[in-house]
């Protein structure tokens, strides 16, 4: 019962949102996602009693397809993220005042019931329903109450990952008819690839995989997402990149690696070299960025692509750490969107050059924001450094590649250049001198400051004791690789 | 008389018929082009006809029948478009005074 | 045979309609519920009833594919009578004889859903088109609608002429001399030289009725040059009826020579894809955008003469009726307003928010967006062809043009959504809102389980 | 034992939560007197475990605290290792640090009470992550104190933020750092790649049977990351410009423990460079060199601090002079001694700078000497000691480092002897200039001079003790035989590594030992007075500019490093994501738009052109079946 | 050469000439004077291929009713030479090349069609007659015949609705 309340949820509070007055809306949002947000821990509770955790019926019987959902543990992590990330973002925003905002927290539950549609479906077609669903709303959040240009930047976004997605629905199509008995669910593809020549894998994988790198994304199917970042209001921001971005490495997980093992494998180190290619280009990019969004939307860039290096690796320690760092990655780059966001909010400008020397006026937000950024330059002790870790640890000692040595050694660049894009942001954005515009700035009030103490609270916890993370996607990571080992 | 006779004799008329309307501007004179096209077909279908009576005509007299009854309908047919057409292009040259196809344009890109 | 009979039996009531009613609102409610009629009918002939057991020496033949279309051809058409009724009484001054025409267009539709013989098919596609002529140019003061008429009538003919050759050739290369959909196929000339010329010429006229690409520059000109409402009629509902003969002849005649004459299909597909997304991109009336995105339509449905298996079959009803409702529902929309650009449509959700929700849902159908049925149809065409194995990068192609095709629909959602416009005047009475509204959701709930519909048909099959 | 190895580092973490958490609301004394008491504790704590290492017959213990990472085969645990290295630098880092601390009360009283909090509880978070890493039973732990302490040198070097280039230098520590840290993060990669383990002792019993090609890999990167920390050529820029940061910081982080580490780590991993000689190459190559760049650089500088601080870099390059050559002991010897007298060298630094109100220009001071009596004594002390003056400690510790070194390649010595002499010569200068001659700054900074209070010269004479008599701990064998107590008591861990000074003969030794002493006596004998009389006031020219100049290394990296990667950034930027791929997806909708325009054409209006293009259409068909024919 | 040979060469060259000229008749009374030629050749074809109902209802609907509703129309917009448009060479160019290459792609098409050395029987056969004619259409093809009728029903309301005065 557990997965369809998470996505039932959501979805009927985001309907019955949109019939709410505008007051209302923005509390019953808060209270339908914490709903969710306690659910989803019971989920977590309820581990153990897998029957609780699964849901089927009938749907679509003819496309042998069923409506089954199931909260196993690679969506886990990313379900609890969810649960937890949604009242976060809606009590950083809580005093933004929108036009029509019942039309904007229904269509905010709709993409949260998308979200977790995606990382509980264990049917293929239902996959790609929610995969669009939660895009939709996203795009309609963001070409409505986005920025100035956010016509063009958010349909550029829509576009792209539309065009994406249809190249996978190709792929699942594909691997559909090579099912045993035409199914769609998980474990009929699972075992699909083996009705299909190396070959055909090989050019599959493609199809399957240019979705996903659209929504991480990968270099070069980047471009729409520094100005989708930058264009959407920062609640949807958040939602784009804290999790929607999660989408695609879930994907690969749980949709393409272990359905297609040996494109995978054959495809490993060209995937990789995009990444690293479009790590190290991001975070070259971040450097010279003087806006706040869109800094950060490339260190998120850097950041994915290290994500989805880590999953071809093809072993245990990476995969944990992928599935780890998803968790983390969402959790700060949430952390910095509240902080970006607070910074718009008081000093009407996202420009780095505009601004400096808030660290005196505001100790708290300074303080808060700095572990933020030092857990995004993954320090010891903070979330990220655990992820990083152990992706790179799965990298180096992997076999599925003969050169990890080399990526690991280039990808490692990217820890040094991230650390010099967010502390030279850190510096010229708190530090120095005041300005005309910082002088009167004042430190940010008791419901952000427990909101940014949350996620630094996450932060420090995952980092000092990241073990209850590690276990609860062990047993999924052992599953998902006994499912790709069969070249080895 | 050989089949092929017949079939590129069709075949003659219809292309002239096509070639009229490729190089006619006038609307009567097109539809005129596209009623030799019609007895074209016409004679072909005839001459199918009378070919598949030939060749099963023994086992069944009626063979072959079907071809020039089809012939039949396309006159049918035919004398109901040109009563259509010739009321549409009658309605276009009262309200233009032209019946020249291209008088017309627009509707384009 | 309840359809056909029931259709020209209305046809001529209609005809009659303006006789005994004045008042255009009376005709109006006369054609709803004769079309209400209509559709009892052809569910009831579904159901086993058939009132009239007429012999008909093979001519007709009557199977569910057929029969369903035609319920779902009526259900659409009833839906255009209630949304675009008004509409239609208000092109001229004869309404009951407009009404009559689209009951004959209907007759002729209900014949190309159950031919069993050449001859059927072209006195079907004749019904059909010729009282289509006269409602192109129905609106008589108006240049536009004559030239549409006229080009209309003029190309019309010129395909019938090329299809009556192809039939000339296959009757010619048929082994006994028969029209007979089940003769044309077999035997040792199967495949020969003459009877492939008759087949391409057939499928040439063919795809000119179904206006799919090289054979469709009539269709931006006519859509556009019509009166909007018959422009809706014929985008649907009469470009169903086409299609629906198109596979209906491919199915029964040629179905075993599909390798001889499916790259020819292919080849319509892709320039079909091609050119209707491309040239919709460029558009700058709403309208003129529609008809080509009606041609780009065409290319999906192609698909399913591409696979023409069953889940083609299946899946072409159900993006008929998802597409057909989509398109009216636009058009009776567009038809309400009198300037047809894109900017017409800016800030229409703020003034109208029923409608432009409705819109918003019939654009998404139509660009094939989840959980709308207009995905579900293209899901359908594509995964028939896919499990063929052959075009695979027919598939790709069209799901590129189909990413283009966004563009385009979703232009008029930005342009209501997240544009302001000046207010505007629109007579959008709460019915026609309730209606638009029920269309939406119709659709929607065909996107979600498009088995509502179809599952009877997959029963039949399989 | 394994019941309070943990309170070592749990009492410094208490007193930054403490001040961090809560520093509205403490006052300045409360939470001077958290922070240094918490560090006292320590202390205490890491006293009472010395004595129990020190006990015969102590093992190595591991002292498991919680699992930390599990993943796979990967089994981190946090863990802490007790062993007479450890424990020798938990020592260093609570006494030493307990001192600054404490001298920091009254050093840093101007700050605003937050301020203050905020400063003890960044200074407890250092001992804290020093402690971890000295602690750490494995590379993780190892490294997540290595980047602590990196992040807390940044953060207070830093600490007064409104400088523009305050911050700088801080960024600039941590970046040199992190790419220190990129190379020990891929050396830990790969011991893990190769041992399955990150555990010290399993890594260290393994480590034989592995190819000598991937422990010099190893060790190399390792090494690359000692250099980060311990600012080593070529990543040893940023350490000068950390003198931005308080005085305290500078004596506590940037000369005593923190720059350390890298010795720390080497030394830790000796196992692993013993089998790779050509790395013990590199190292003491390197250190031979930072020797003597940065004693050069030091000679010109007329920043106090400055001239320390060029002063650690060169003393660290003895260090990994010895590491070099396999004096681990030696150079273990030399980090304890440069603790006392470095530190002390930089707090006498910090009282002048606070008796002369902040002004650090040697050329503005003189002459100090009788205002700044305890200060003026503690620093000439520290001086001796530094440039090796016997018995003061720094001559000891020096001389066996160079004595290994002449064992291994005379050159090192030679380089090592004329690097003590240019070290004689500006410390010297340093203390001549400062101290005698007569006073030049302004009246104002006349008048306000005073001796520091209490807290401040306590540890100053503390320090200066140690500094003087430290050397004794490790008394080379030539002058006594077993009396040197530092090597018996790091037999244990750094045995086998030791070098082997019986290669050299004791008379040898003797005269190397004479040599040094002699060149150093010459040398301040020269020093001395011409400074006094001469303070070196005028702008230098020629070489001494280069010196001055720092050799233009900063300069180099900018032009070398820095600017081509902005350059690559902006063309990454400008051209390549706005212009080619931004411009490839736009340009496809642009294409698209554009095939729209042009297609549209083809729907000219006209009939006849329509019925042409279904006529060719009809054609092409017919053409393909044609050929699908034949 | 037979007599039947000579009436179809001589038919088919009438038929081609007059089709031909029909096309290039400046003056739209002349085409469909040319037009009337073709159809009557065409007819004597139907005889030749004895289908002389068809040949009878050739020459009245097409010849007679059809074609005199063309000239009742051309004569009624008083349409002659002079009016008649004229139309870019290039384009009538392009026209004939139009035609003439789907004339030759046909003919290629068909030119190995197993079928050619079948004969058409001329002058014999019973098919073509009435009687036999009349008993196939209300027999087997009632349905198409009644059907029929809904297309001059709807032609004929066409022709009221666009011919109508408003």
């Amino acid at each position: 019962m557990v997965p369809v309340l998470l996505i039932g949820i959501p979805l009927l509070a985001g309907l019955i949102g949109f019939s709410l007055k505008d007051v209302v809306a923005k509390s019953w949002s808060l209270f339908a996602s914490l709903l969710v947000l306690a659910v989803s821990v019971t989920g977590l509770c309820l581990a153990k009693n897998s029957t609780n955790l699964q849901f089927s019926i009938p749907w679509m019987g003819t496309l042998g397809s069923r409506f089954s959902i199931g909260l196993d543990g690679t969506g886990q992590i990313l379900c609890l993220l969810t649960a937890i990330a949604f009242p976060i973002i809606f009590i950083s925003t809580w005093k933004e005042d929108y036009k029509k905002a019942r039309n904007f927290f229904g269509l905010m539950l709709l993409s949260e019931a998308g979200l977790m549609g995606v990382f509980l479906a264990t049917d293929a077609l239902l996959f790609y329903f929610f995969w669009e669903l939660a895009l939709i709303p996203v795009y309609f959040l963001a070409s409505q109450w986005g920025g100035e240009k956010r016509i063009a930047a958010t349909f550029k976004f829509f576009i792209y990952t539309f065009l994406g997605s249809l190249m996978m629905l190709v792929g699942i199509i594909f691997i559909y008819w090579h099912t045993r008995n035409q199914s769609f669910s998980l474990n009929a593809f699972y075992q699909a690839h083996l009705q299909m020549t190396n070959d055909t894998q090989a050019w599959l994988f493609w199809f399957i995989f240019v979705a996903f790198a659209v929504k991480m994304p990968i270099f070069p199917f980047h471009t729409w997402q520094p100005d989708t970042y930058e264009q959407a209001p920062t609640a949807v921001t958040m939602v784009l990149s804290g999790l929607m971005v999660k989408m695609g490495v879930f994907g690969i997980l749980r949709w393409l690696a272990p359905v297609l093992p040996v494109g995978t494998y054959e495809w490993g180190d060209t995937v990789s070299a995009l990444c690293i290619i479009g790590m190290i280009y991001a975070s070259l990019i971040a450097l010279r960025q003087d806006d706040l969004k869109r800094l950060v939307a490339y260190s998120s860039i850097a950041h994915m692509g290290l994500m989805c290096m880590a999953i071809f690796a093809i072993n245990d320690i990476g995969t944990e750490g992928v599935m780890i760092q998803m968790f983390n990655h969402g959790i700060n780059i949430i952390g910095l969107w509240i902080v970006v966001y607070l910074i718009e909010k008081q000093f009407k400008t996202r420009k780095i050059s505009e601004l400096g020397g808030i660290a005196a006026k505001a100790p708290a937000l300074t303080a808060l924001f700095i572990i933020i950024v030092l857990a995004n330059i993954a320090l010891p002790l903070t979330n990220a450094f655990i992820g990083e870790f152990l992706m790179f640890s799965g990298i180096y000692i992997s076999k599925a590649t003969a050169y990890s040595t080399v990526f690991v050694a280039l990808a490692a660049t990217t820890i040094i250049l991230s650390a010099v894009y967010m502390l030279n942001m850190v510096q010229r954005v708190f530090y120095g001198p005041t300005n005309v515009r910082t002088e009167n700035a004042v430190d940010i009030a008791g419901y952000e400051k427990f909101v940014l103490g949350l996620i630094v609270l996450i932060i420090l916890v995952v980092g000092v004791y990241p073990e209850p993370l590690l276990h609860l996607g062990r047993e999924a990571v052992a599953n998902l690789l006994s499912k790709m080992y069969i070249k080895h | 008389m050989p089949i092929d006779n017949y079939i590129f004799l069709s075949l003659a008329l219809f292309c002239i018929g096509i070639a009229g309307v490729l190089t006619r501007r006038n609307a009567i004179i097109i539809f005129m082009c596209i009623e030799l096209m019609l007895n074209a077909v016409n004679l072909l279908l005839i001459a199918f006809s009378k070919m598949h009576h030939a060749t099963a005509g023994a086992v069944n007299p009626d063979a072959g029948i079907n071809g020039q009854i089809f012939v039949f309908f396309i006159m049918v047919v035919a004398a109901a478009e040109v009563s259509v057409g010739l009321a549409i292009i009658a309605m276009m040259y009262r309200n233009t005074h032209s019946v020249d196809i291209n008088f017309l344009n627009r509707l384009k890109h | 045979m309840n359809s056909i009979i029931t259709s020209a039996v209305l046809g001529v009531i209609m005809m009659f309609s303006g006789i005994f009613l004045k008042k255009n609102s009376s005709i109006v409610l006369l054609a709803i519920l004769a079309m209400v009629a209509l559709l009892a009918m052809a569910i009831l002939e579904m159901s086993g009833f058939h009132f009239f057991p007429v012999e008909t020496h093979d001519m007709l033949y009557f199977d569910v594919f057929g029969m369903f279309f035609n319920c779902i051809a009526f259900a659409a058409t009833l839906a255009f009578f209630l949304l675009s009724g008004r509409d239609i009484a208000a092109i001229g001054h004869n309404p009951g004889e407009y009404f009559a025409l689209i009951f004959f267009v209907l007759c002729g539709i209900s014949i190309a859903s159950s031919f069993n013989s050449l001859l059927m098919l072209f006195i079907g596609i004749e019904i059909f088109s010729i009282p289509l002529y006269i409602l192109t140019g129905s609106d008589k003061r108006n240049l536009k609608s004559n030239e549409a008429s006229l080009k209309y009538f003029l190309m019309g003919a010129f395909s019938t002429g090329i299809m009556l050759l192809g039939i000339a050739f296959l009757y010619g290369a048929s082994a006994t001399g028969s029209f007979f959909l089940e003769d044309l196929g077999i035997g040792k000339n199967a495949g020969s030289p003459m009877m492939m010329t008759g087949l391409i010429l057939l499928m040439v006229s063919m795809a000119f009725k179904v206006s799919a690409a090289p054979f469709h520059f009539w269709t931006p000109d006519v859509y556009d040059g019509a009166p909007t409402v018959v422009t809706s009629f014929m985008a649907t509902i009469v470009k169903a009826g086409a299609f629906i003969a198109f596979i209906r002849l491919f199915k029964d005649a040629f179905g075993d020579l599909k390798h001889n004459w499916q790259i020819f299909i292919a080849i319509l597909t892709f320039f079909t894809l091609f050119i209707g997304n491309i040239t919709a991109v460029f558009q700058q009336s709403v309208k003129r955008m529609l008809a080509y995105s009606s041609i780009a339509q065409v290319g999906f449905m192609l698909f399913s003469i591409l696979g023409l298996n069953v889940m083609a079959q299946e899946g072409i009803l159900l993006y008929i009726a998802v597409y057909s409702l989509a398109t009216i529902g636009l058009f009776a929309i567009l038809t309400r307003m009198k300037d047809f650009s894109f900017q017409a449509f800016n800030g229409l959700a703020r003034q109208y928010p029923v409608a432009a929700f409705s819109a918003t849902i019939f654009l998404l159908s139509l660009a094939g967006i989840p959980l709308t049925g207009g995905f579900m149809a293209k899901y359908y065409m594509i995964a028939s062809v896919m499990e063929t194995g052959n075009f695979f990068w027919l598939v790709v192609f069209a799901l590129l043009c189909a990413a283009v095709s966004v563009y385009y629909y979703f232009k008029v959602i930005q342009a209501m959504y997240f544009k302001e416009g000046p207010s505007q005047e629109l007579e959008l009475s709460p019915a026609f809102n309730v209606l638009l509204i029920s269309l939406a959701l119709l659709i929607i709930l065909l996107g979600v389980f498009p088995e509502l519909l179809i599952d009877r048909l997959h029963i039949i099959y399989i | 034992m394994s019941n309070y190895v943990y309170l070592v580092p749990l009492f410094p973490l208490i007193g930054f939560l403490i001040n961090g958490l809560a520093r509205r609301s403490l006052s300045r004394s409360l939470s001077g007197a958290i922070g240094t008491v918490v560090i006292g504790a320590s202390f205490v704590v890491s006293l009472m475990i010395f004595f129990q290492v020190k006990q015969v017959g102590f093992e190595p213990v591991t002292v498991p605290v919680f699992s930390f990472i599990q993943a796979g085969k990967l089994n981190v645990a946090f863990a802490f290792l007790v062993d007479p290295l450890s424990v020798l630098f938990l020592l260093i880092i609570t006494g030493v640090g307990f001192l600054i601390h404490l001298y920091s009360t009254a050093y840093m009283k101007e700050e605003s009470a937050p301020d203050f909090a905020k400063y003890f509880s960044y200074l407890n978070l250092f001992v804290f992550s020093m402690l971890l890493l000295v602690l750490g039973s494995n590379y993780i732990i190892l490294f997540i104190g290595w980047e602590g302490v990196g992040l807390c040198s940044y953060l207070l070097i830093g600490y007064w933020f409104k400088n523009i280039d305050y911050g700088n230098a801080a960024k600039k520590a941590f970046i040199m750092n992190r790419i220190g840290d990129f190379g020990f993060l891929i050396a830990i990669f790969a011991l893990f790649n190769e041992f399955g383990t990150l555990d010290f002792a399993e890594i260290f019993k393994q480590a034989p049977t592995v190819s000598t090609a991937t422990i010099t890999a190893i060790t190399l990167l390792l090494f690359v990351g000692a250099t980060g920390k311990s600012a080593q050529i070529p990543l040893y820029t940023w350490l000068p410009d950390a003198m931005a940061g308080p005085t305290p910081v500078s004596a506590l982080i940037h000369a005593a423990t923190m720059v350390t580490a890298g010795i720390y780590m080497i030394a830790r991993s000796h196992v692993l460079y013993n089998l790779a000689p050509v790395s013990q190459t590199v190292v003491a190559i390197t250190g031979t060199a930072t020797i003597l760049l940065a004693a050069l650089i030091a000679v010109k500088q007329n920043d106090i601090k400055k001239v320390l601080a060029y002063s650690t870099v060169s003393q660290l390059g003895y260090m990994f002079l010895g590491l070099g050559v396999g004096a681990y002991t030696e150079a273990v010897f030399h980090v304890l001694t440069h603790a006392f007298f470095k530190a002390l060298l930089f707090l006498c630094a910090g009282s002048v700078i606070h008796a002369m109100s902040g002004e650090q220009d040697i050329r503005s001071m003189g002459g100090l000497k009788k205002y700044l009596p305890i200060t003026h004594i503690t620093f000439l002390i520290g001086c001796l000691a530094i440039a090796g003056i016997p018995p003061f400690s720094g001559f000891f510790s020096k001389d066996e480092i160079l004595t290994a070194a002449y064992g291994k390649n005379p050159l090192y010595y030679v380089f090592g002897v004329a690097g003590a002499a240019i070290t004689a010569f500006y410390m010297f200068r340093l203390y001549a200039t400062t101290f005698l001659g007569s006073f030049r700054g302004s009246e104002k900074q006349q008048h306000h001079l005073h001796e520091s209070p209490l807290a401040m010269t306590l540890p100053l004479v503390v320090l200066a003790f140690f500094a003087a008599t430290a050397g004794f701990l490790g008394i080379p064998e030539v002058f006594a035989k077993h009396a040197n107590w530092l090597g018996q008591f790091l037999e244990p861990v750094l045995a086998g590594g030791a070098a082997q000074p019986e290669s050299i003969a004791s008379s040898t030794e003797w005269l190397l030992m004479g040599i040094s002493t002699g060149l150093v006596l010459v040398v301040v004998g020269y020093a001395l007075p011409r400074f006094r009389k001469h303070p070196e006031l005028e702008e230098p020219r020629g070489l001494g500019k280069w010196m001055r100049d720092k050799f233009y290394v900063d300069e180099i990296y900018d032009a070398l490093i820095v600017k081509p990667l902005n350059a690559l950034a902006d063309f990454f930027n400008q051209v390549i994501e706005k212009k080619v791929i931004d411009g490839l997806v736009n340009g496809t909708g642009r294409l698209v738009q554009y095939s729209s325009r042009q297609l549209r054409y083809l729907q000219s209006g006209q009939v006849g052109a329509y019925v042409l293009l279904m006529v060719i259409g009809m054609v092409l068909l017919f053409v393909v079946q044609l050929f699908l024919r034949k | 050469m037979s007599a039947t040979q000579f009436l179809f060469w001589f038919l088919s060259i009438l038929a081609l000439f007059s089709a031909i000229m029909m096309v290039v008749s400046k003056s739209p009374v002349h085409s469909v004077l040319w037009l009337i030629v073709v159809f009557f050749a065409i007819s004597v074809h139907y005889v030749l291929l004895n289908a002389q109902f068809l040949a009878i209802v050739n020459l009245i609907v097409y010849a007679g009713a059809i074609m005199v509703l063309f000239l009742f129309v051309i004569m009624l917009m008083n349409l002659n030479a002079e009016t008649e448009p004229l139309k870019n060479k290039w384009l009538k160019i392009t026209g004939v090349i139009g035609g003439g290459a789907l004339m030759l792609v046909l003919v290629a098409a068909l030119k190995d069609a197993d079928i050619r050395n079948r004969i058409a029987e001329t002058n014999k056969g019973e098919i073509g007659l009435i009687h036999n004619l009349g008993m196939a259409l209300f027999k087997e093809y009632v349905i198409p015949f009644e059907i029929s009728s809904v297309l001059f029903l709807s032609a004929m309301v066409g022709t009221v609705v666009i011919g109508k005065k408003e």
